[in-house]
Protein backbone atom coordinates (compact mmCIF):
# COMPACT_ATOMS: atom_id res chain seq x y z
CA UNK A 1 0.00 0.00 0.00
CA UNK A 2 1.32 3.63 -0.97
CA UNK A 3 1.53 5.82 2.06
CA UNK A 4 4.12 8.20 1.16
CA UNK A 5 3.42 10.56 -1.74
CA UNK A 6 4.70 13.42 -3.81
CA UNK A 7 2.21 15.86 -5.02
CA UNK A 8 2.41 18.29 -7.46
CA UNK A 9 -0.56 20.58 -6.68
CA UNK A 10 -2.61 21.33 -3.54
CA UNK A 11 -3.71 18.30 -1.57
CA UNK A 12 -6.44 17.83 0.87
CA UNK A 13 -5.68 17.18 4.13
CA UNK A 14 -9.39 16.26 5.43
CA UNK A 15 -9.38 13.39 2.91
CA UNK A 16 -6.28 11.62 3.80
CA UNK A 17 -7.44 12.30 7.58
CA UNK A 18 -10.58 10.81 6.66
CA UNK A 19 -8.48 7.06 5.83
CA UNK A 20 -7.08 6.71 8.59
CA UNK A 21 -9.83 6.57 10.79
CA UNK A 22 -11.51 3.47 11.73
CA UNK A 23 -13.20 2.15 14.93
CA UNK A 24 -10.28 1.11 17.07
CA UNK A 25 -8.83 4.74 16.69
CA UNK A 26 -8.68 6.76 19.95
CA UNK A 27 -5.70 8.99 19.15
CA UNK A 28 -4.53 10.72 15.99
CA UNK A 29 -1.58 13.32 15.43
CA UNK A 30 -0.80 14.90 12.65
CA UNK A 31 1.45 17.52 11.41
CA UNK A 32 1.80 20.04 9.11
CA UNK A 33 4.34 21.85 7.30
CA UNK A 34 3.69 25.24 6.12
CA UNK A 35 5.85 27.93 4.01
CA UNK A 36 6.67 30.54 6.56
CA UNK A 37 7.50 34.42 5.64
CA UNK A 38 10.82 33.78 6.76
CA UNK A 39 13.84 31.64 7.17
CA UNK A 40 16.72 31.96 9.47
CA UNK A 41 16.56 35.93 9.70
CA UNK A 42 15.49 36.52 5.80
CA UNK A 43 12.39 37.50 4.37
CA UNK A 44 11.31 34.98 2.33
CA UNK A 45 9.45 35.46 -0.96
CA UNK A 46 8.74 32.35 -2.48
CA UNK A 47 9.72 28.98 -2.48
CA UNK A 48 10.01 26.04 -4.90
CA UNK A 49 10.50 21.96 -3.68
CA UNK A 50 12.15 19.65 -6.02
CA UNK A 51 12.28 15.83 -5.34
CA UNK A 52 14.30 13.22 -6.81
CA UNK A 53 11.03 11.43 -7.17
CA UNK A 54 12.03 7.77 -8.19
CA UNK A 55 13.97 7.65 -4.65
CA UNK A 56 12.13 10.34 -3.13
CA UNK A 57 8.76 7.70 -3.27
CA UNK A 58 10.71 4.74 -2.15
CA UNK A 59 12.61 6.20 0.61
CA UNK A 60 9.02 7.81 1.93
CA UNK A 61 7.68 5.03 2.03
CA UNK A 62 10.56 3.06 3.67
CA UNK A 63 10.10 5.76 6.51
CA UNK A 64 6.44 5.18 7.32
CA UNK A 65 7.14 1.37 7.28
CA UNK A 66 9.61 1.88 10.14
CA UNK A 67 6.79 3.79 11.94
CA UNK A 68 4.72 1.04 11.49
CA UNK A 69 6.78 -1.28 13.29
CA UNK A 70 8.63 0.67 15.90
CA UNK A 71 5.71 2.19 17.21
CA UNK A 72 2.08 0.99 18.32
CA UNK A 73 0.30 2.77 15.71
CA UNK A 74 -2.33 1.24 13.42
CA UNK A 75 -1.68 3.45 10.01
CA UNK A 76 0.28 6.12 9.01
CA UNK A 77 0.56 8.45 6.01
CA UNK A 78 2.79 11.66 4.49
CA UNK A 79 1.99 13.97 1.85
CA UNK A 80 5.35 16.10 0.61
CA UNK A 81 4.68 18.96 -2.38
CA UNK A 82 6.86 19.53 -5.09
CA UNK A 83 7.05 22.46 -7.60
CA UNK A 84 5.73 26.81 -6.51
CA UNK A 85 4.84 27.51 -3.28
CA UNK A 86 3.50 30.87 -2.08
CA UNK A 87 3.88 31.77 1.46
CA UNK A 88 1.47 30.01 3.33
CA UNK A 89 1.23 27.02 1.34
CA UNK A 90 1.01 23.36 2.83
CA UNK A 91 4.29 21.67 2.14
CA UNK A 92 4.19 18.67 3.66
CA UNK A 93 1.81 16.81 5.83
CA UNK A 94 1.87 13.90 8.36
CA UNK A 95 -0.96 11.57 10.38
CA UNK A 96 -1.08 9.04 12.66
CA UNK A 97 -4.12 6.91 14.07
CA UNK A 98 -3.30 4.66 16.94
CA UNK A 99 -5.08 2.99 19.69
CA UNK A 100 -3.56 5.67 21.91
CA UNK A 101 -1.56 9.14 21.99
CA UNK A 102 1.59 7.95 23.11
CA UNK A 103 2.23 5.78 20.10
CA UNK A 104 0.45 8.45 17.51
CA UNK A 105 2.93 11.45 18.80
CA UNK A 106 5.80 9.27 18.51
CA UNK A 107 5.20 7.79 14.96
CA UNK A 108 4.21 11.48 13.67
CA UNK A 109 7.65 12.82 15.25
CA UNK A 110 9.58 10.38 13.75
CA UNK A 111 7.84 10.22 10.54
CA UNK A 112 8.56 14.28 9.93
CA UNK A 113 12.06 13.95 11.16
CA UNK A 114 13.20 11.18 8.85
CA UNK A 115 11.20 12.87 5.96
CA UNK A 116 13.71 16.02 6.69
CA UNK A 117 16.72 14.18 7.18
CA UNK A 118 16.84 11.04 4.51
CA UNK A 119 14.16 12.04 1.84
CA UNK A 120 16.32 13.06 -1.60
CA UNK A 121 13.85 16.55 -1.20
CA UNK A 122 15.01 20.28 -2.05
CA UNK A 123 13.97 23.34 -0.79
CA UNK A 124 14.73 26.82 -3.15
CA UNK A 125 14.15 29.93 -1.14
CA UNK A 126 14.01 33.55 -2.91
CA UNK A 127 13.96 36.14 -0.58
CA UNK A 128 12.62 39.79 -0.55
CA UNK A 129 15.99 41.07 -1.02
CA UNK A 130 16.31 39.36 -4.39
CA UNK A 131 19.02 36.69 -3.16
CA UNK A 132 17.94 33.06 -3.53
CA UNK A 133 19.37 29.56 -3.20
CA UNK A 134 19.44 26.11 -2.82
CA UNK A 135 19.02 24.92 1.02
CA UNK A 136 21.41 22.34 1.62
CA UNK A 137 21.91 21.96 5.55
CA UNK A 138 25.37 21.38 7.45
CA UNK A 139 23.40 18.83 9.72
CA UNK A 140 20.05 18.43 10.99
CA UNK A 141 20.89 19.50 14.11
CA UNK A 142 22.20 23.16 13.07
CA UNK A 143 18.62 23.77 11.72
CA UNK A 144 15.89 24.49 14.00
CA UNK A 145 13.05 22.38 14.33
CA UNK B 1 24.79 5.06 -26.09
CA UNK B 2 23.20 2.21 -23.64
CA UNK B 3 26.82 1.09 -22.72
CA UNK B 4 27.39 5.00 -21.09
CA UNK B 5 25.81 5.63 -17.80
CA UNK B 6 23.48 8.30 -16.67
CA UNK B 7 24.35 10.98 -14.64
CA UNK B 8 21.32 13.08 -13.09
CA UNK B 9 21.72 16.30 -10.99
CA UNK B 10 19.40 18.18 -8.66
CA UNK B 11 19.56 21.58 -6.47
CA UNK B 12 22.60 23.42 -6.48
CA UNK B 13 24.23 20.43 -8.30
CA UNK B 14 22.19 20.84 -11.29
CA UNK B 15 22.86 25.05 -11.45
CA UNK B 16 26.28 24.18 -11.08
CA UNK B 17 26.81 22.12 -14.02
CA UNK B 18 24.01 23.92 -15.51
CA UNK B 19 22.31 20.76 -16.85
CA UNK B 20 19.89 18.39 -15.45
CA UNK B 21 21.81 15.01 -16.48
CA UNK B 22 24.48 13.74 -18.96
CA UNK B 23 25.61 11.15 -19.80
CA UNK B 24 29.61 9.82 -18.74
CA UNK B 25 31.89 6.75 -19.85
CA UNK B 26 31.85 4.42 -16.90
CA UNK B 27 35.49 4.02 -15.27
CA UNK B 28 36.00 3.54 -11.91
CA UNK B 29 34.05 3.83 -8.80
CA UNK B 30 31.56 6.43 -7.74
CA UNK B 31 33.86 8.09 -5.86
CA UNK B 32 36.47 8.47 -8.39
CA UNK B 33 32.88 9.82 -11.24
CA UNK B 34 31.62 12.29 -8.72
CA UNK B 35 35.28 14.01 -8.42
CA UNK B 36 35.87 14.22 -11.96
CA UNK B 37 32.86 15.91 -12.21
CA UNK B 38 33.04 17.85 -8.92
CA UNK B 39 36.38 19.51 -10.83
CA UNK B 40 34.83 19.83 -14.22
CA UNK B 41 31.48 21.60 -13.24
CA UNK B 42 33.03 23.07 -9.79
CA UNK B 43 30.64 21.12 -7.44
CA UNK B 44 31.53 22.88 -3.94
CA UNK B 45 29.93 20.02 -2.27
CA UNK B 46 32.34 17.68 -1.06
CA UNK B 47 31.52 13.66 -1.58
CA UNK B 48 31.32 13.32 2.01
CA UNK B 49 28.32 15.63 2.39
CA UNK B 50 26.52 13.92 -0.43
CA UNK B 51 24.93 10.62 -0.83
CA UNK B 52 24.60 8.73 -4.22
CA UNK B 53 21.96 6.60 -5.85
CA UNK B 54 22.25 3.83 -8.68
CA UNK B 55 19.17 2.98 -10.93
CA UNK B 56 16.63 4.54 -7.98
CA UNK B 57 18.41 2.93 -4.82
CA UNK B 58 20.84 4.36 -2.11
CA UNK B 59 24.38 2.76 -3.47
CA UNK B 60 27.75 3.13 -2.35
CA UNK B 61 30.70 5.27 -2.80
CA UNK B 62 32.93 2.32 -4.05
CA UNK B 63 30.40 0.74 -5.80
CA UNK B 64 32.00 0.70 -9.22
CA UNK B 65 30.30 2.81 -12.62
CA UNK B 66 28.40 0.27 -14.45
CA UNK B 67 27.42 0.62 -18.03
CA UNK B 68 23.71 1.27 -18.55
CA UNK B 69 23.05 2.77 -15.13
CA UNK B 70 21.25 5.73 -13.62
CA UNK B 71 23.78 7.87 -10.61
CA UNK B 72 22.12 10.68 -9.07
CA UNK B 73 24.59 12.29 -6.77
CA UNK B 74 22.39 13.28 -3.77
CA UNK B 75 23.08 16.65 -1.71
CA UNK B 76 22.02 17.86 1.83
CA UNK B 77 18.05 17.51 1.70
CA UNK B 78 15.66 20.37 2.84
CA UNK B 79 12.16 18.70 2.30
CA UNK B 80 9.72 19.51 5.24
CA UNK C 1 -9.61 35.03 23.75
CA UNK C 2 -10.84 32.24 24.27
CA UNK C 3 -9.12 29.16 23.43
CA UNK C 4 -10.74 26.38 24.77
CA UNK C 5 -14.40 24.95 24.11
CA UNK C 6 -17.03 22.72 25.32
CA UNK C 7 -18.75 21.62 22.11
CA UNK C 8 -22.21 20.12 22.37
CA UNK C 9 -22.34 19.01 19.00
CA UNK C 10 -19.86 17.81 16.35
CA UNK C 11 -17.11 20.45 14.90
CA UNK C 12 -15.55 21.37 11.98
CA UNK C 13 -11.84 20.87 12.75
CA UNK C 14 -10.77 22.56 9.02
CA UNK C 15 -12.49 25.95 10.89
CA UNK C 16 -10.57 25.49 14.16
CA UNK C 17 -7.02 24.86 12.28
CA UNK C 18 -8.00 27.18 9.67
CA UNK C 19 -7.56 29.94 12.61
CA UNK C 20 -4.41 29.14 13.52
CA UNK C 21 -2.29 29.50 10.02
CA UNK C 22 -1.23 33.03 9.03
CA UNK C 23 2.36 33.00 7.62
CA UNK C 24 4.55 33.30 10.40
CA UNK C 25 3.69 29.44 10.91
CA UNK C 26 5.94 26.85 9.85
CA UNK C 27 4.62 23.53 11.75
CA UNK C 28 1.83 23.06 12.83
CA UNK C 29 0.90 20.24 15.32
CA UNK C 30 -2.22 18.63 16.52
CA UNK C 31 -4.10 16.12 18.19
CA UNK C 32 -7.55 14.48 18.03
CA UNK C 33 -9.33 11.61 20.39
CA UNK C 34 -11.68 9.59 18.72
CA UNK C 35 -14.14 7.33 20.47
CA UNK C 36 -12.60 3.62 20.04
CA UNK C 37 -14.59 0.63 20.33
CA UNK C 38 -13.00 -0.79 23.12
CA UNK C 39 -11.58 -0.05 25.95
CA UNK C 40 -9.18 -1.29 28.75
CA UNK C 41 -10.35 -5.01 26.75
CA UNK C 42 -13.98 -4.31 26.76
CA UNK C 43 -15.96 -3.94 23.68
CA UNK C 44 -17.90 0.05 23.95
CA UNK C 45 -21.29 0.32 22.68
CA UNK C 46 -21.75 4.25 23.32
CA UNK C 47 -20.07 7.46 25.40
CA UNK C 48 -21.21 10.29 26.96
CA UNK C 49 -19.23 13.33 28.36
CA UNK C 50 -20.21 15.28 30.77
CA UNK C 51 -18.35 18.40 32.17
CA UNK C 52 -18.39 20.88 34.83
CA UNK C 53 -18.83 23.39 32.30
CA UNK C 54 -18.36 26.92 34.48
CA UNK C 55 -14.79 25.30 35.64
CA UNK C 56 -13.79 23.22 32.37
CA UNK C 57 -13.80 26.57 30.65
CA UNK C 58 -11.55 28.12 33.29
CA UNK C 59 -9.47 25.20 33.55
CA UNK C 60 -9.35 24.43 29.67
CA UNK C 61 -8.12 28.41 29.25
CA UNK C 62 -5.75 27.96 31.66
CA UNK C 63 -4.01 25.27 30.24
CA UNK C 64 -3.83 26.94 26.97
CA UNK C 65 -2.46 29.93 28.20
CA UNK C 66 -0.04 27.54 30.13
CA UNK C 67 1.34 26.10 26.61
CA UNK C 68 1.88 29.54 25.24
CA UNK C 69 3.60 30.78 27.99
CA UNK C 70 5.77 27.46 28.19
CA UNK C 71 6.78 27.16 24.55
CA UNK C 72 7.59 28.86 21.33
CA UNK C 73 4.60 28.38 19.49
CA UNK C 74 2.53 31.27 18.01
CA UNK C 75 -1.48 30.45 19.47
CA UNK C 76 -3.00 27.00 20.69
CA UNK C 77 -6.58 25.82 20.88
CA UNK C 78 -9.07 23.02 21.53
CA UNK C 79 -12.11 22.21 21.77
CA UNK C 80 -13.94 18.82 23.60
CA UNK C 81 -17.64 17.43 23.00
CA UNK C 82 -20.12 17.16 25.32
CA UNK C 83 -22.89 14.42 25.58
CA UNK C 84 -23.62 11.66 23.50
CA UNK C 85 -20.67 10.68 21.47
CA UNK C 86 -20.56 7.44 18.86
CA UNK C 87 -17.41 4.56 18.14
CA UNK C 88 -15.78 6.93 15.88
CA UNK C 89 -16.60 10.25 16.56
CA UNK C 90 -14.42 13.14 17.35
CA UNK C 91 -14.10 13.63 20.87
CA UNK C 92 -11.66 16.09 21.46
CA UNK C 93 -8.97 18.42 19.09
CA UNK C 94 -6.31 20.41 19.98
CA UNK C 95 -4.21 22.68 17.30
CA UNK C 96 -0.69 24.61 17.96
CA UNK C 97 1.04 26.62 15.45
CA UNK C 98 4.57 28.20 15.91
CA UNK C 99 7.36 28.78 13.74
CA UNK C 100 9.29 25.32 14.32
CA UNK C 101 7.86 21.78 14.74
CA UNK C 102 9.67 21.34 18.42
CA UNK C 103 7.72 23.55 20.25
CA UNK C 104 4.52 22.69 18.48
CA UNK C 105 4.78 19.17 19.19
CA UNK C 106 5.80 19.79 22.64
CA UNK C 107 2.81 22.21 23.29
CA UNK C 108 0.35 19.81 21.71
CA UNK C 109 1.24 17.33 24.29
CA UNK C 110 1.30 19.30 26.49
CA UNK C 111 -2.26 20.68 26.12
CA UNK C 112 -3.91 17.34 26.01
CA UNK C 113 -2.25 15.65 28.75
CA UNK C 114 -3.17 18.52 30.88
CA UNK C 115 -6.66 18.51 29.79
CA UNK C 116 -7.24 15.12 30.60
CA UNK C 117 -5.48 15.87 34.02
CA UNK C 118 -7.02 18.43 35.18
CA UNK C 119 -10.40 19.77 33.32
CA UNK C 120 -13.44 18.27 35.07
CA UNK C 121 -14.56 16.31 32.35
CA UNK C 122 -15.83 12.89 33.01
CA UNK C 123 -16.63 9.94 30.72
CA UNK C 124 -19.28 7.37 30.71
CA UNK C 125 -18.79 4.16 28.91
CA UNK C 126 -21.63 1.38 28.38
CA UNK C 127 -20.46 -1.90 27.09
CA UNK C 128 -21.24 -4.73 25.02
CA UNK C 129 -22.00 -6.59 27.81
CA UNK C 130 -24.76 -4.66 29.15
CA UNK C 131 -22.35 -2.66 31.72
CA UNK C 132 -22.17 0.69 32.32
CA UNK C 133 -20.24 3.34 34.35
CA UNK C 134 -18.37 6.41 34.88
CA UNK C 135 -14.57 6.27 34.55
CA UNK C 136 -12.60 7.98 37.41
CA UNK C 137 -8.76 6.32 37.10
CA UNK C 138 -7.03 5.91 39.94
CA UNK C 139 -4.19 8.05 38.19
CA UNK C 140 -3.50 9.61 34.74
CA UNK C 141 -0.22 6.72 35.31
CA UNK C 142 -2.70 4.30 35.55
CA UNK C 143 -4.39 4.88 32.36
CA UNK C 144 -2.54 3.95 28.61
CA UNK C 145 -1.58 7.21 27.05
CA UNK D 1 -33.01 29.79 51.42
CA UNK D 2 -29.93 32.27 49.81
CA UNK D 3 -28.28 31.91 53.38
CA UNK D 4 -27.98 27.96 52.61
CA UNK D 5 -25.24 26.88 50.31
CA UNK D 6 -25.70 24.62 47.42
CA UNK D 7 -23.23 20.86 46.29
CA UNK D 8 -23.14 20.16 42.87
CA UNK D 9 -22.69 16.41 41.89
CA UNK D 10 -21.33 15.10 38.93
CA UNK D 11 -20.37 11.27 37.16
CA UNK D 12 -20.49 8.84 40.07
CA UNK D 13 -21.29 11.41 42.56
CA UNK D 14 -24.48 12.13 41.31
CA UNK D 15 -25.49 8.53 40.49
CA UNK D 16 -25.02 7.65 43.90
CA UNK D 17 -26.62 10.46 45.64
CA UNK D 18 -29.97 10.09 43.02
CA UNK D 19 -29.64 14.18 42.34
CA UNK D 20 -27.71 16.44 40.61
CA UNK D 21 -27.61 19.43 43.67
CA UNK D 22 -28.67 19.98 46.81
CA UNK D 23 -28.81 22.60 49.43
CA UNK D 24 -26.58 21.65 52.66
CA UNK D 25 -26.52 24.48 55.76
CA UNK D 26 -23.17 25.84 56.36
CA UNK D 27 -21.45 24.98 59.10
CA UNK D 28 -17.60 23.37 59.18
CA UNK D 29 -15.06 23.00 56.28
CA UNK D 30 -15.22 21.46 52.78
CA UNK D 31 -13.62 18.49 54.08
CA UNK D 32 -16.31 17.60 56.73
CA UNK D 33 -19.33 18.38 54.35
CA UNK D 34 -18.20 15.73 52.29
CA UNK D 35 -17.67 13.50 54.73
CA UNK D 36 -20.94 14.10 55.83
CA UNK D 37 -23.18 13.86 52.01
CA UNK D 38 -20.82 10.60 51.88
CA UNK D 39 -21.82 9.37 54.54
CA UNK D 40 -25.78 10.14 53.99
CA UNK D 41 -25.30 9.02 50.13
CA UNK D 42 -22.68 6.21 50.09
CA UNK D 43 -20.20 7.78 48.26
CA UNK D 44 -17.09 5.23 47.69
CA UNK D 45 -14.46 8.01 46.52
CA UNK D 46 -12.42 8.82 49.56
CA UNK D 47 -11.51 12.87 50.13
CA UNK D 48 -8.18 12.11 49.07
CA UNK D 49 -9.17 11.55 45.14
CA UNK D 50 -11.34 14.43 45.15
CA UNK D 51 -10.88 18.01 44.32
CA UNK D 52 -13.75 20.52 45.37
CA UNK D 53 -14.32 23.98 43.89
CA UNK D 54 -16.37 26.95 44.88
CA UNK D 55 -18.09 28.98 42.84
CA UNK D 56 -16.44 27.71 39.65
CA UNK D 57 -12.77 27.72 41.03
CA UNK D 58 -10.96 25.10 42.58
CA UNK D 59 -10.75 25.58 46.19
CA UNK D 60 -8.90 23.93 49.37
CA UNK D 61 -10.61 21.11 51.63
CA UNK D 62 -10.49 23.01 54.69
CA UNK D 63 -11.99 26.52 53.57
CA UNK D 64 -14.67 26.95 55.28
CA UNK D 65 -18.51 26.02 53.58
CA UNK D 66 -19.74 29.87 53.49
CA UNK D 67 -23.50 30.86 52.81
CA UNK D 68 -25.06 31.49 49.45
CA UNK D 69 -22.08 29.78 47.66
CA UNK D 70 -21.88 26.73 44.75
CA UNK D 71 -19.78 23.70 45.97
CA UNK D 72 -19.02 21.04 43.83
CA UNK D 73 -17.02 18.01 44.45
CA UNK D 74 -15.16 16.68 41.31
CA UNK D 75 -14.58 13.55 41.09
CA UNK D 76 -11.00 12.01 39.03
CA UNK D 77 -11.57 13.40 35.71
CA UNK D 78 -11.92 11.16 32.69
CA UNK D 79 -12.22 13.51 29.53
CA UNK D 80 -9.95 13.39 26.73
Amino acid sequence: MKRFALSETPFDTAALRAQLLDDRVGGYASFEGWVRDHNQGRAVRTLRYEAYAALAETEGERVLAEALEKFDVLDARCVHRVGDLAIGELAVWVGVAAAHRDAAFAACRYVIDEIKARVPIWKHERYADGDAGWLHPETNAGEPR
Amino acid sequence: MTARAKVLYFASLRDAAGMAEETVEPAGDLRALYEALRARHGFTLPPERLRVAVDGAFARWNDPVREGTEIAFIPPVSGG
